[in-house]
């Protein structure tokens, strides 16, 4: 039997033997067919996964001596949500990012990045858990720094500043944990947190949320990612925006969910969820450069993701993750497009654009559709997946849930708006005829992404059977 | 009496916090990733402080040496881990910095526009 | 007997932390927390934890050491051989340090 | 601005540790283990073989958080090369070797290089019997490079050649890992390899392979990193660079 393990072991290897090689050809080759093995055992697994979780044992020793690994349905449906999207970031990549001696260097990075997500979503052991998110810290700064122009080079260090903050923090929780439980295992800290006394679990709940917060971007330290998000190459941004912050949200609140289950942190994160959606959408309505109005709205599509999360109920948690899906895809497509209107136009200004739809027509129509998707027009993924967190949000009751649906309401309006400017600007006038459309791999790569947002809402009924199990993984700890 | 342990959480918070202040509050680039270097110190010893006994001995065997009341190796494990990390970072971030300079000339975060905050 | 010589070593270790945070000149700040990198690693020995003091003192105090010296030197205007002198080195950073210091809360 | 932000939220943080966390400052220290500690060491004999506990637990209770924080090593390694492309002067030559170090310093330096890489391999090499292993055996190696390179001695850094090294003792240190799905459990970085007798050199299975295994990717990373950071552009100066 193949072990969960290669989820962790694959990228990394081929990571290590890109370097080994140094050969352009076999590191994309390498960094496509990995991801896209991955994806296909991470489907092959998540049958079993839906009945019951898969614990993995590593170097023989069990649980509280050991590093306790587990494969669930929650686990499982992100690992192939990364696989998926990072395969076609990867062969989006191939015709975006320049040829040139690093260009190795950055498949092995998106790789090493991979090995952390992956390690993230299956990681039981809280110390291992600030491994991994240090390694998709550091290959985040690396990434984002990519194209050395002042902008990113500034982004990059303010994200690293503000990671090695949480991360200190982050210790200072693990430092905690310890004490009070004695082991570093997830399971064993929750059980010590239960009788621990309330102030001390306060404290370790909120470092933690602190010091994890910054990567998972949540409201008050989120400030690193409109330029970070921005400045990055656009193949980075999608990764970035498309699941990695995702990612980083589930497992943040699924630490916080089970391990600090002492502590009612609920209430709080509507809060800050709420807080987010605005800051985000307001910020966003300003905007003149496009990737940073997309930035934004990543922001706010957090604060949504996180609202439904927190509620509480098993329909909240279950929109919430749909609501993910949707926003990684139509993300993911949104940036890799802005990717290409960049290159095409050499700007970042959506002034810039004006016409732009006649000459890249594919493009500026998946673009509209993604953009639609994502403010929730109805046939789309999008407005189920709303509808679906406004109901459940509506079935909770409460005046923070109420404050949280006019929020998002009136964010939509928000969002509606400013996404239906850039595609006015995009058909204003018939600029010159000449055809730029994307290349072939990168047209594919967002056509993918698109077909996600479009006929997700045809998923809908078949996913309705896996989501339970997946929604109940971010109340467990098996 | 004040024991060991006391002294040592109270030296590594004190670092932990005179770190991130200098974090917080420097404008000088190299400045900021001193105070992360410090913090880091800071952290390192509280974690090597969870797994100290009263007059612990050093997890290693050896012939003739007595095997009890040993401190607990896994802190230390995990600060070998943290020192290790803590330098990737370090190391990257003055690249950083030094590439920053190149472009600006400066490593004052008042006078580059990005890194005002 | 421990006690008395962790308490001295963590006042050390609070005092050179706030002079590498504060000190005027760059180099100094770097050097002496190479130095508070070096205490520590002490007083790891100190609490029976020697594989820790070994990779502190081999990774905290000097390979971290050479990457701050390594970006004190590219972060100074052209370098010539002039500039090399310690001396020059510490004007430089600390008129760098007191223009930083005269800024009120800004 | 940021004054006032740093210290209200550092005074914050302070005032919430002295009032809710009594459990940090109250107790005294502790006299005996109650964590996870005291298993491993019951069991560090049978199941590593390592008369080292942090090693065996760094190796092998805990190998994947090792196995993390190499590739966080080669990951900022990797970064580190990347952004010092970017560099147009050469440090190198303004730095040392503009100013000759001298017949005793340079030749001094030389004779030092292969006893600091001894101590090294040393030090890998008893990871498991005294303190120390992959990491600073690494470190010192990497050192020593450092201090041929300190003393304007030049040399030429063999750059495809580290990145072979860093490529294979990373694969190594997997193919060592995946060595334990052969053994009966079938899992990762399982100590399938022969024990030995406890507290003699040849034992412990296959920690000391792992320890060389990080010390060859970290003198090979943390070599990249100086020299990089000394010598930056290779492409573009290499020429310039060159011997007289």
């Amino acid at each position: 039997m193949v072990s969960p393990m290669l989820f962790i072991i694959a990228p990394l290897a081929a990571a290590f033997l890109m370097i080994f090689i140094n050969r352009r050809g076999a590191a994309l080759a390498l960094s496509l067919l990995t991801p896209a093995g991955l994806a296909i055992l991470g489907v092959s697994w998540l049958p079993a996964t839906l009945v019951r979780a898969q614990p993995i044992v590593v170097a023989s020793i069990k649980a509280p001596l050991g590093i306790p690994l587990s494969l669930d349905a929650l686990g499982a449906g992100m690992a192939i949500l990364v696989a998926v999207s990072s395969v076609l970031i990867v062969l989006y990549s191939s015709s975006y990012i320049h040829r040139g001696h690093h260009e190795v260097r950055y498949y092995a990075v998106v790789m090493i990045l991979l090995t952390s997500a992956f390690g993230l979503v299956l990681t039981r052991d809280i110390f291992n858990l600030f491994v991994f998110f240090e390694i998709l810290c550091i290959s985040s700064y690396i990434l984002v720094s990519w194209e050395q122009s002042g902008a990113a080079l500034e982004a990059s260090f303010k994200y690293m500043v503000l990671g090695s903050i949480g991360s200190t923090f982050l210790l200072v929780s693990i430092a905690l944990a310890y004490k009070a439980a004695g082991s570093l295992a997830m399971a064993d800290i929750a059980v010590a947190f239960d009788s621990a006394p309330r102030g001390y679990v306060i404290m370790a709940a909120v470092t933690f949320l602190f010091g994890v917060g910054v990567e998972a971007a949540i409201f008050p330290v989120n400030s690193w990612l409109p330029d970070a998000h921005s400045s990055a190459p656009s193949s980075i941004s999608a990764i970035l925006s498309g699941f990695v912050i995702e990612l980083a949200l589930v497992v943040t609140f699924r630490v916080l969910n089970t391990v600090f289950a002492a502590v009612d942190v609920l209430p709080l994160l509507q809060i800050i969820a709420i807080a987010g959606v605005l800051v985000g959408e307001f910020s966003a309505f300003g905007q003149k450069d496009l990737k940073r109005m997309l930035a934004y709205s990543s922001i706010s599509q957090i604060g949504i993701m996180l609202f439904a999360l927190s509620l509480g109920s098993t329909a909240g948690a279950q929109a919430g993750l749909s609501h993910l899906l949707m926003h990684a895809g139509a993300k993911s497509a949104l940036f890799l497009i802005a990717g290409y209107f960049i290159l095409r136009t050499g700007s970042r200004l959506i002034d810039d654009y004006t016409g732009l739809g006649y000459r890249m027509p594919v493009s500026a129509a998946l673009f509209g559709l993604a953009a639609l998707s994502l403010v929730g027009a109805p046939p789309l993924f999008g407005f189920f997946t709303k509808f679906q967190i406004l109901a459940a949000a509506a079935a909770t009751g409460g005046g923070l849930a109420w404050f949280g649906i006019a929020s998002i309401l009136s964010g939509t309006v928000l969002e509606a708006v400013y996404l239906f400017r850039v595609i006015r600007v995009l058909f204003a006038q018939p600029a010159e005829r000449s055809r730029v459309e994307m290349d072939l791999p990168a047209l594919v790569s967002v056509a993918l992404f698109t077909a996600l947002v479009v006929f997700g809402a045809l998923l809908l009924p078949s996913l309705s059977s896996m989501i339970g199990p997946i929604a109940d993984g971010l109340a467990t700890l098996h | 009496m004040i024991s060991t342990a006391q002294i040592l959480y109270g030296t590594s918070f004190a670092l932990i916090i005179i770190g991130l202040y200098a974090v917080l509050s420097q404008r000088n680039l190299i400045r900021i990733v001193i105070g992360l270097n410090v913090a880091d110190v800071g952290i390192n010893i509280l974690l090597v402080t969870l797994g100290y006994i009263e007059g612990g001995r050093v997890p290693i065997f050896a012939p003739g040496q007595p095997t009890t009341n040993w401190v607990d190796p896994v802190p230390a494990a995990l600060v070998l881990t943290a020192i290790v990390i803590g330098f990737g970072v370090t190391a990257l971030m003055l690249t950083l910095v030094m590439r920053l300079y190149a472009k600006y000339g400066t490593i004052d975060a008042s006078r580059i526009r990005g890194l005002k905050w | 007997m421990t006690t008395w010589i962790v308490l001295f070593i963590s006042v050390l270790l609070i005092t050179m932390a706030l002079a590498a945070v504060f000190s005027r000149s760059l180099a100094s700040a770097v050097i002496i927390l190479s130095t508070l990198s070096l205490f520590a690693a002490l007083l790891f020995v100190l609490v029976a934890a020697p594989d820790v003091a070994i990779t502190e003192a081999a990774i905290g105090s000097a390979l971290t050491t050479v990457v701050f010296v390594l970006a004190l030197y590219r972060t100074k205007d052209a370098p010539s051989a002039d500039s090399r002198s310690p001396k020059n080195m510490a004007d430089e950073s600390g008129n760098a340090a007191r223009s930083v210091q005269e800024v009120p809360h800004a | 601005m940021r004054k006032l932000t740093g210290l209200l939220l550092m005074g914050g943080f302070v005032l919430y540790l002295v009032a809710l966390v009594p459990g940090m400052f109250a107790p005294e220290t502790p006299v005996s283990l109650e964590s996870i500690g005291k298993d491993i060491i019951a069991t560090t004999e049978r199941v590593s073989g390592s008369a080292n506990v942090v090693t065996a637990i760094v190796v092998q209770y805990r190998g994947l958080d090792t196995l993390g924080e190499v590739t966080v090593l080669f990951v900022s390694a990797l970064g580190v090369a990347i952004l010092a492309s970017g560099f147009k002067d050469n440090v190198f030559k303004t730095m040392f070797a503009a100013d000759d170090g001298g017949f005793v310093l340079q030749y001094g330096g030389r004779f030092l290089m292969p006893f600091i890489v001894l101590i090294g391999v040393y030090i890998i090499a008893h990871g498991h019997l005294s303190p120390g292993g992959g990491f600073p055996g690494g470190v010192l190696i990497a050192t020593a490079v450092f201090i041929v390179i300190l003393t304007g001695e030049s040399v030429k850094i063999p750059h495809r050649l580290l990145s072979l090294l860093e490529g294979a003792a990373g694969l190594g240190f997997i193919g060592l890992g995946a060595l334990g799905f052969l053994g009966a459990d079938q899992s990762f970085l399982a100590n399938t390899l022969p024990k030995g007798e406890f507290m003699t050199l040849f034992s412990a299975g296959f920690i000391p392979f792992i320890y060389a295994m990080v010390g060859i990717k970290v003198a090979s990373e943390l070599t990249t990193v100086v020299a990089v950071l000394t010598q930056a552009p290779h492409h573009d100066t290499a020429k310039e660079e060159g011997r007289p």
